[in-house]
C-alpha cells in the first residue's frame, strides 16, 4: 500500500492535544512567579500541537516503512538477529519490575535484585567466568569496562602497559573502546585461515602490551582452534584475553569461554539472549570476568546472603568505579533471564545446534554462486566475498540492494573489513 | 522447542544436504578438549505461563503498593497507554540498527524527529539519535568537549548527579584528566565565587546539571559568559528535560545533554533509558553517536539516513568520536511518542502541575514545626528538606504509611546528614502528600518529646542551622 | 515493501510447535482409555505445526495488508468510523474485567454489573430513552431485539399485526431483520428530498402495521425533521416507531431520540461509540425503548440498589426472552463507557459538532465535481451519486478503486439503493 | 480534545469555506424544538490516567483472587502473550468490515484460516467467519436447517446449554415453529429411547450439545443415523471445542455449530467470543454469514474475498438467509493465532492436560464419603457432583477458601437439587483442587454431624439417590 507521511511537525495546529491530565488536585501556582523572570520560560517554539489519533497514525504508517525480525529474515553477520520473544516484554512490563525505582530501599527492592542476581547466575555459568557486572549498557561499553578492568589490574600491579592487540577482523567498536580506554590499539593480521597468526602474535606480545581483545567465533564465523595456545602466550608475557562474546550464539552450552583461557568478555543480551534490537538499542552489554579480575568489577555488585536476600554492595575499593548511573539496562536482563528459563540447558543447546546448522546449510547453499572468504566450516555465520560478480561489475553493496528488492533484509556489507566485497551472513 | 522454526525433520535433510551425519559433526571445529561435557546448569524449560508466574512473584517483591518520592536522576511520570502500543509494533520493536535505510525509513525519520524535538527543547541547534543515558552522555559530551578544545582539565559542579560524576570519573581517569569540583552555595545553586577560581585557560569544559541535584535552578547565562571568557565550553546535564517547558532553556550553552528518561520511559530500576546530547552546529563533527539527516532520494523524494558516519566507530575505529554502536533507539523513539502526545500545550501544563504539586509539598512540610527547605534558589520538582530529627528514622515511620519519603542526602554528601532529596510528580496525589506531611507532624512531635524528656535520640531536633 | 505470505498451513512440518505447556501437576492418563475406542480421536489431520516465530511473522505480514483507521482516514458512510482509543483496549483487558465468568456469583462481580450498569444509564441518558438492553451482540440482533418486542406488546394488547414499513433508503439488515422477526417487509418509497413521504406513509400506515423502521438520520445524512408528524402518524394508528440508530454520531448531545417520538432504536457502539471494527467485529448493539417497551426487554435486565449493589433481574414474565448467551458483548460496553468518560458531556457535544462540520466541509469541496443526490445540507454524513462521471463510463466503483491507488480506503460504494451510483461519505 | 484532530483555528477555517458562521448552523435541519438545551448528564471528561483509574477500582471488585470452577459454555484456558501483541496492530484492530477486498487481504486470509481450521477440527467441509457466539450460531443453524428441509418443527435436547435453548426459543416462538425437548438418561447423555419417538417426518433438526451440557460426550454416530432416517438434519453444537483435539469429529452430523472462545479468547464477562457454524458443501447456500472464498487475482496471484455474498441481506435484503452484518471477525482472528500456536500437537496435549486435571478432580472428589458423580458417560472436562449436603452451603463454604466451586445446576434443571456442575482446565492447579476437596471433606463430616445429633440442616445430608 502506498503512504506517505510528513514529519510530525507538519500536521501541528494550535489547541491540539493528544493528551490531557487529570484535574489537578492542589491549588494552582504561577509559574512566571515562583521562577521569576530570568527563569520562566513561555514557549517551547516548534514543538508539535497534534491529537492522539494523529499520533497513532503517525508512528504507525512510519513503522509500515520499517524491517524487523517479525516481518522476515535478517540474515546478518555479527549481529544475531532472533526472535524477540513476546512473553519478554510482558514480563518486563510487570508493575513492581517496570516501576521500581532504583534508589527503592533494599528490602522493597528484593524482585529486581533477584533478578539481576539471578541472570547474574546464568550467565555466569554460560559463559564459564567467575563473577560478572550487568552494568554496561551494551556491547561496546563492556568492552570499554573489560579494557579499563585490565588496565585496573595492571596498575594494580604497578605495570603500565600501553598496547591492546587486536585483530584486524576485529568489530570498529574494539579499537574504538581501546584508544578510549587509554591504551593505543595495535593491530594483528590474520592468517590465511582468518585466525591470529601465531608467528604475528609472538612478535607483538611483548612486555608492553596489557593484552588481547579477540573475537571468538571470530568475525569470519571461524572457531579460533587455537585459543588455548594464543591465550597461553599473552598470558605467558603478563598479558590478559579479552574476548568480544557478540558471537556467542555459536557456543551457549557447547563451550564456555572460561575454559579456553579467556579472562574477561563481555555478552551481548540484544544479539545472543534475545532481547530486542529496537532499531538500534537498548541492548546490554555485561562484562564477565574471572578471580583475578573480580575485585576491579565496577561498583555496585549484587551480592545475595544465604536466605536469599541480595544487596548491592559499593564496598569495593579496587573497582574501576562505575561506567553507567544505576545497575544497567536492567530491563534487558528481565528479557535475557526469561529467555533461558525459556529454553532451559536442553533448549540452550538446540538453539547453538540450529544456528551453526542453519549457518553451514546457507553456506553449502550459496558456496555455488559466491566465492567463500575462507574456505572453512562455518560457525553460526558465514562471509563470502563478491570477487565473481565484481569482475562484472556488480559488488556486495549491489547484491544487497537486490535483496531489498525481493524483500529481504540483505546481510551485513562490507564487513569484515579484510574481506574484500564482504557478505556476511 | 516453541521459538524454534527448525522440525526435526528439517533438520536431518539440511545435515544431509550439507553432507553430515550428524549434529555434533557441526562442531568440529571447537577442540574436543574445550567442549562442555554436561548440560548447563540453569533452571528451565519453562513455559510461557510458568515464566509469567516466575516474574509475576518477583514482581511482588516490590515497592509498587507505595508512594514514592524518590526523584534524583529517574522520574515518574504518567506514561501513555500508545507508547507501549506504538513500540510493540514488530516493525520498531524486533528492527535491527538503520544501516539499510531503505529498510528503516520508519526509525530513522522518527530518531530524526526525537533529534529535532530535543533541539526545540534544548533551544541547541543539532541533537543526536540517543546514547546510552544521562551519565554518559555527560560523560560524552565531556570527551567531546575535551576534542575540541584540545585541553586536558574538566570542571564539574558538585551538585551534578553524583553518579555522573563517578561515570565520567571512571573514564577521565584512564586519560589523566584533571577533574576538578566546585561546591555549592547556601542557595543551592553552584558557588559562583569559587566557580570563578575553578577556571583557568586549561579547562576543557564546566558540567553543572540544572534543575541541580537539589532541585535548584543554575543561572546558566551568567555561568555561560564566566565559561566562555576562559575558552571553556559550558556543558549543561539535563536529567529531569520536563523542566524544559518551564525553564528558559540553556541556549548559552555548548552542549546540553541528559536524560530523556521522563518523557515516556519506565522508571525499571534505573533503565534501559535514552541519554541525549544536543550542541551547536559547528561542533557536530566531534558530537558522539549516531545523528540521522534529511535528504532527499533520486525521484526528489523526501528520505532519512545515518548522516556524518564518518566519525564513527566502524569506519574510523581507534580515532572514532566514541565508541558507542547500539544505543537506546526504541526509548528515544518512547520519548518522541510521548512529546508529540503531550505536544506543546501538554507539556507545559504537565510541568505546571508538577510545580504546584512540588511547591504544595515544600509548604506542607516546611509548616512542620522542625523541618526546613534549606536551599533558597527556585526549584522545580526536586527540593531538599532538613528533617526534624533523624531522616532515617523519618523515612522508616514514612514507610509504614507505604511512603518512600526521598533520598537520604548524606549516601552522596556526607555534610547534609538529615537532608531528603523529594520529588513530587503529577502521580503524587494531595492525599499522600497531606498523609506524609501528618507523619512528619508526628514525627516532629514525637522528637521533640524526646528532647523534652532529655531522653536518648538518634539525631538532635535542636541540632538547626 | 513486497510481501508475500501463503496459508499458514504451508509452513507446517512434523513437530513444531507455538506453544507449551507447564509440567502437568497431575498424573497423566490415558485418553484412549478414559473415552473409549468409540470417543477417542487420536489426530486433526491437516491442522498446522508452526512455531511462535512463524506465527508472528506470519500475522504480521498479513495486517500489513490491511488499511485500519490507524494507517488512514476511512470516508465511510453509514458505518461511522472513529478513532479507537488505545486506553479503551488496556482497561477491557484488567484483570478482573476480562476474567470474570458470567455465572461468577453477583457478590463477586460487581466490578462488572457496575461498568453495566453504569454504560447504561449513560446510554439511556444520550438517547433520551427510558431502558435499554445491552444484550445484543451487534446492530442487527438490536434491530431484531426491538423488533420482537414491538411484536410482544402487541401481542400483549392482543393484536396481531402483519407488516413492518421500511423506507427504501434503508440499509439491509432492517428489511433482513424484518423478516427474521416474524413480520414482513413493506417498502415505503422516499420523497424527492430523500426523505419519508408523509403522503406514502399515510398510504401504508394501517391497522395491520405494526410499526415503521426508521433511520435518522438517514443513509443520505440527512435529519428526517417530519419526525414528529411520522411518529404521530404511526402511533395514531397503533403502530410503534423503531429508529436504526446506526448515525447516532450525528445527534449525540444535540438531539435526544426519546424526544421525537421514538419507541425503541438500537445503537451501534461499535459506530457511535468507537468500539473498533476489528474487521468485521465483535460490535454490541444496545436496544434503548421507552417505558412501554420496557416489560418486553430480553432477560436478564441490570437492577443497581440504593446501596448501589448490582443485581441480575430474571423475573421478567413479559421478557421475549433471551437474544444472546450471558449478557452481550460486555467487552464493548466496557469500552464505549470508556469513550464517554474520555468526553464528557462538552466533549460529546463536540464530536457531534466536528462530524457535522466535516461532513459538510466534504460536501462542500466536491459539490463541484460530483453530484450530490439529493442538495440538502449534510448532518454526518453525504451521498454523492457518480451520475456525471458515468457519462464517460466511469463508475462509483472505478472512482473507488482509483482512490485505493491513492492510499485511501473509498467512501461506501453503491449504497443507499435508491441513488444511482452513490457515493456515501 | 485528544482524540479530536480539529483544531479551533481548523474549525473556523472549515465553517468559512463551507459559508456558515456559527457551528449552531449546522444544525438548522433538525427542528429547534427536538434539541437538546443542556449538557449531557454524563460523567466526565476523564484524562487518561483517571479512565484507568476508574476501570482498576472497579475490576477490584471482582473474582480475580479466586480459583474457579465455572465453565458451563464459556472457559478459562491460558492465553498466550502473542495473540495480544498480535491483535492490537491497528490494522487488524481498526479495520472496517472486508468488503473492499483490495485494503483487506490480511483479514480476509485469516478469516479463511479460521475457516480452514474450523472445518479440519469439526470434520465438515465448509465453515463461516464467525458468527456472534455459541448461543446464536446454534440459533442460526436451527433456522437454516429450517430453510434446507422447508419443515417447522425442531427437537433439542435438554442437555443443550440452557440459555442457547432459550435463544433458539426467543426466535422460534414467532414463527410459530413447534420446539420439543428430549430428556436426557442416567448416563448423562440424550435418552436414546425418548428421542427416538420425539423425532418425526415432519422435523426439521434436532440438536445436541457434545460434550454436553453435564459434560457427558454424545454418541453422536447413533444419532445422527437416527436422524437421518426422518430426513431431519443434525445440528451439533460444541461450546468447548477443546475436546475435539481428543474427543471423534461429529463428522455424521450435517451441521456443527458453537462457541471458539475457548481459543485464546478472554472468559470478559460472557463476551465477546465467536461463534462457528460449519456444514456440508451441498448446504453452503443455506449458510447464514460472511464466507470468505479463495480466489486468483488477474496476474494470478492468490487473494481472498467475500463469497456467496447474494446471500446476505446487502443485496437479498427481507430475503438474506440472516440478517447478520457486523460478526466477530477479531475474535476469530484471536482464535486462529490461538490455533496456530497450539497446533496439532499443542492442542491435543493441552486437551490430555484437561483431562488428567478434570478426572483427577473427579476423583478426588469421590473419594469424599458423601459426593457422588451421578452421571456415567464419559466426559472431557466438566462433570457433574452430587454435593453432600445443599450444595449452596458448600459453595459458600467453597468461596471462603477463595474458590468458585462451580455451577449450581438446580438454576436450569430444577430436579438436580444439590449438583453441581465443575470444570477443570488446564489453569486450576493440583494444590487447589486438593484445597477444594478437603473443603468437601470438611463439610461433609460436618453434614453427616448434623445428622447424626439430629440438628437442623440446610438441606439433608440422607437423602441421596
Ligand atoms: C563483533 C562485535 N563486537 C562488538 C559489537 C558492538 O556491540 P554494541 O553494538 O552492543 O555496542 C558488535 C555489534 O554491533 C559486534 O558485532
Ligand atoms: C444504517 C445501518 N443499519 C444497520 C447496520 C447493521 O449493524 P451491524 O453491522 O452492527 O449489525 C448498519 C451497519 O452495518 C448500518 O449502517
Amino acid at each position: 500500500m502506498t503512504r506517505n507521511e510528513g514529519l510530525i511537525f507538519e500536521r501541528s495546529s494550535p489547541g491540539k492535544t493528544g493528551a490531557e491530565l487529570s484535574a489537578l488536585d492542589v491549588p494552582p501556582v504561577s509559574a512566571k512567579e515562583i521562577l521569576g523572570e530570568e527563569f520562566y520560560r513561555s514557549e517551547i517554539q516548534g514543538f508539535p500541537e497534534v491529537s492522539e489519533l494523529e499520533v497513532v497514525r503517525h508512528f504507525t504508517r512510519l513503522s509500515t516503512w520499517n524491517y524487523g525480525i517479525d516481518t522476515g529474515l535478517y540474515p546478518l553477520g555479527s549481529c544475531t538477529m532472533k526472535y524477540n520473544p513476546r512473553v519478554n516484554e510482558a514480563v518486563a512490563a510487570l508493575e513492581g519490575l517496570a516501576t521500581d525505582h532504583p534508589y527503592t530501599p533494599e528490602s522493597l527492592a528484593q524482585g529486581c535484585l533477584k533478578v539481576l542476581a539471578q541472570a547474574a547466575r546464568c550467565l555466569i555459568e554460560i559463559t564459564g567466568m567467575d563473577s560478572i557486572s550487568l552494568q554496561p549498557a551494551a556491547g561496546a561499553q563492556g568492552e570499554l569496562t573489560g579494557l579499563l578492568m585490565m588496565r585496573a589490574y595492571h596498575k594494580d600491579r604497578n605495570e603500565h602497559r600501553r598496547y591492546i592487540l587486536v585483530p584486524d577482523s576485529a568489530h570498529g567498536t574494539n579499537p574504538a573502546s581501546v584508544t578510549i580506554a587509554g591504551y593505543e590499539a595495535r593491530n594483528l593480521k590474520s592468517n590465511d585461515r582468518g585466525c591470529v597468526d601465531l608467528e604475528e602474535l609472538n612478535r607483538a606480545m611483548t612486555g608492553e602490551v596489557a593484552g588481547l581483545m579477540l573475537t571468538n567465533p571470530n568475525t569470519l564465523g571461524i572457531f579460533e582452534d587455537q585459543i588455548q595456545e594464543i591465550a597461553r602466550k599473552v598470558h605467558a608475557k603478563g598479558g590478559l584475553v579479552y574476548m568480544d562474546g557478540a558471537n556467542m550464539n555459536a557456543l551457549v552450552g557447547v563451550a564456555r569461554p572460561g575454559e579456553f583461557g579467556v579472562d574477561v568478555m563481555h555478552l551481548n543480551l540484544h544479539k545472543t539472549f534475545s532481547t530486542p534490537h529496537g532499531g538500534g538499542g537498548p541492548g546490554s552489554g555485561p562484562v564477565a570476568v574471572k578471580k583475578i579480575l573480580e575485585p576491579f568489577l565496577p561498583a555496585p555488585i549484587i551480592e545475595e546472603d544465604a536466605e536469599g536476600f541480595c544487596r548491592l554492595n559499593y564496598d569495593r575499593p579496587k573497582s574501576i568505579g562505575r561506567v553507567r548511573a544505576f545497575y544497567g539496562n536492567f530491563g534487558m536482563a528481565v528479557r535475557a533471564l526469561a529467555y533461558i528459563l525459556a529454553y532451559g540447558p536442553q533448549g540452550l543447546h538446540q538453539v547453538t545446534e540450529d544456528a551453526v546448522l542453519n549457518a553451514n546449510y546457507v553456506l553449502a547453499k550459496l558456496r555455488s554462486a559466491y566465492e567463500l572468504a575462507y574456505d572453512a566450516p562455518a560457525m553460526h555465520e558465514c562471509v563470502f566475498s563478491d570477487r565473481r560478480q565484481a569482475q562484472r561489475g556488480v559488488r556486495t553493496g549491489d547484491i544487497a540492494k537486490r535483496l531489498i528488492d525481493y524483500g529481504f533484509h540483505p546481510y551485513t556489507v562490507s564487513f569484515p573489513l579484510i574481506v574484500p566485497g564482504a557478505m556476511m551472513i | 522447542m516453541r521459538y524454534l522454526p527448525n522440525s526435526p525433520s528439517d533438520r536431518a535433510q539440511m545435515l544431509n544436504e550439507i553432507g553430515l551425519k550428524s549434529i555434533e559433526e557441526l562442531f568440529n571445529q571447537i577442540p574436543e578438549e574445550l567442549r562442555l561435557k554436561r548440560p548447563l546448569q540453569v533452571p528451565g524449560p519453562f513455559s510461557e505461563q510458568e515464566i509469567l508466574e516466575f516474574f509475576r512473584e518477583a514482581a511482588k517483591e516490590s515497592s509498587r503498593e507505595y508512594v514514592s518520592l524518590l526523584g534524583a536522576g529517574v522520574y515518574q511520570h504518567y506514561r501513555p497507554v500508545v507508547i507501549d502500543v506504538l513500540l510493540s509494533r514488530g516493525e520498531f520493536l524486533t528492527a535491527y540498527t538503520p544501516y539499510q535505510a531503505e529498510l528503516a525509513q520508519g526509525t530513522l525519520q522518527a530518531l530524526f524527529e526525537f533529534q529535532t524535538l530535543i533541539t526545540q527543547l534544548t533551544g541547541m541547534e543539532v541533537a543526536n539519535a540517543s546514547l546510552y543515558d544521562g551519565s554518559t552522555a555527560t560523560n560524552e559530551a565531556v570527551l567531546m568537549a575535551m576534542r575540541v578544545t584540545r585541553r586536558e582539565r574538566v570542571v564539574l559542579a558538585r551538585t551534578l548527579h553524583p553518579e555522573y560524576r563517578e561515570v565520567v570519573r571512571t573514564y577521565l581517569q584512564n586519560l589523566g584528566v584533571k577533574q576538578v569540583e566546585v561546591p555549592y552555595a547556601t542557595s543551592g545553586q553552584i558557588d559562583l565565587a569559587q566557580l570563578e577560581s575553578a577556571l583557568d585557560l586549561e579547562t576543557a569544559a564546566l558540567v553543572i546539571q540544572s534543575p541541580n541535584f537539589f532541585g535548584s535552578i543554575e543561572r546558566v547565562s551568567e555561568i555561560a559568559a564566566m565559561t566562555r571568557k576562559c575558552g571553556a565550553l559550558l556543558i549543561v546535564a539535563v536529567p529531569e528535560p520536563l523542566s524544559l517547558a518551564l525553564v528558559k532553556e540553556p541556549s548559552e550553552a555548548d552542549i546540553v545533554c541528559g536524560e530523556a528518561q521522563s518523557f515516556g520511559v519506565p522508571v525499571a530500576f534505573g533503565g534501559p533509558f535514552a541519554g541525549f546530547l544536543a550542541t551547536r552546529e559547528k561542533l557536530v563533527r566531534q558530537m558522539p553517536g549516531r545523528l540521522v539527516g534529511q535528504t532527499v532520494d533520486s525521484q526528489g523524494r523526501r528520505g532519512f539516513v545515518l548522516t556524518l558516519v564518518t566519525r564513527e566507530q566502524f569506519i574510523r575505529r581507534e580515532k572514532a568520536t566514541s565508541n558507542i554502536c547500539t544505543s537506546q533507539s526504541l526509548c528515544a523513539l518512547a520519548a518522541t511518542i510521548y512529546l508529540c502526545l503531550l505536544g506543546k500545550q501538554g507539556l507545559k501544563r504537565l510541568a505546571e502541575h508538577n510545580l504546584a504539586k512540588t511547591h504544595y509539598a515544600a509548604e506542607a512540610l516546611a509548616s512542620v514545626a522542625g523541618v526546613e527547605i534549606p536551599f533558597t534558589a527556585p526549584y522545580f520538582n526536586e527540593f531538599v528538606v532538613k528533617t526534624p530529627g533523624s531522616a532515617g528514622a523519618l523515612l522508616e515511620a514514612l514507610r509504614e504509611e507505604k511512603i518512600i519519603g526521598g533520598l537520604e542526602l548524606k549516601r552522596f554528601y556526607p555534610e547534609l546528614k538529615n537532608h531528603l532529596l523529594l520529588c513530587v510528580t503529577e502521580v503524587v496525589r494531595k492525599a499522600d502528600i497531606d498523609r506524609m506531611a501528618e507523619v512528619y507532624r508526628r514525627f516532629a512531635a514525637h522528637s521533640r518529646m524526646q528532647v523534652t524528656e532529655g531522653e536518648f535520640q538518634v539525631a538532635p531536633a535542636g541540632q538547626k542551622n
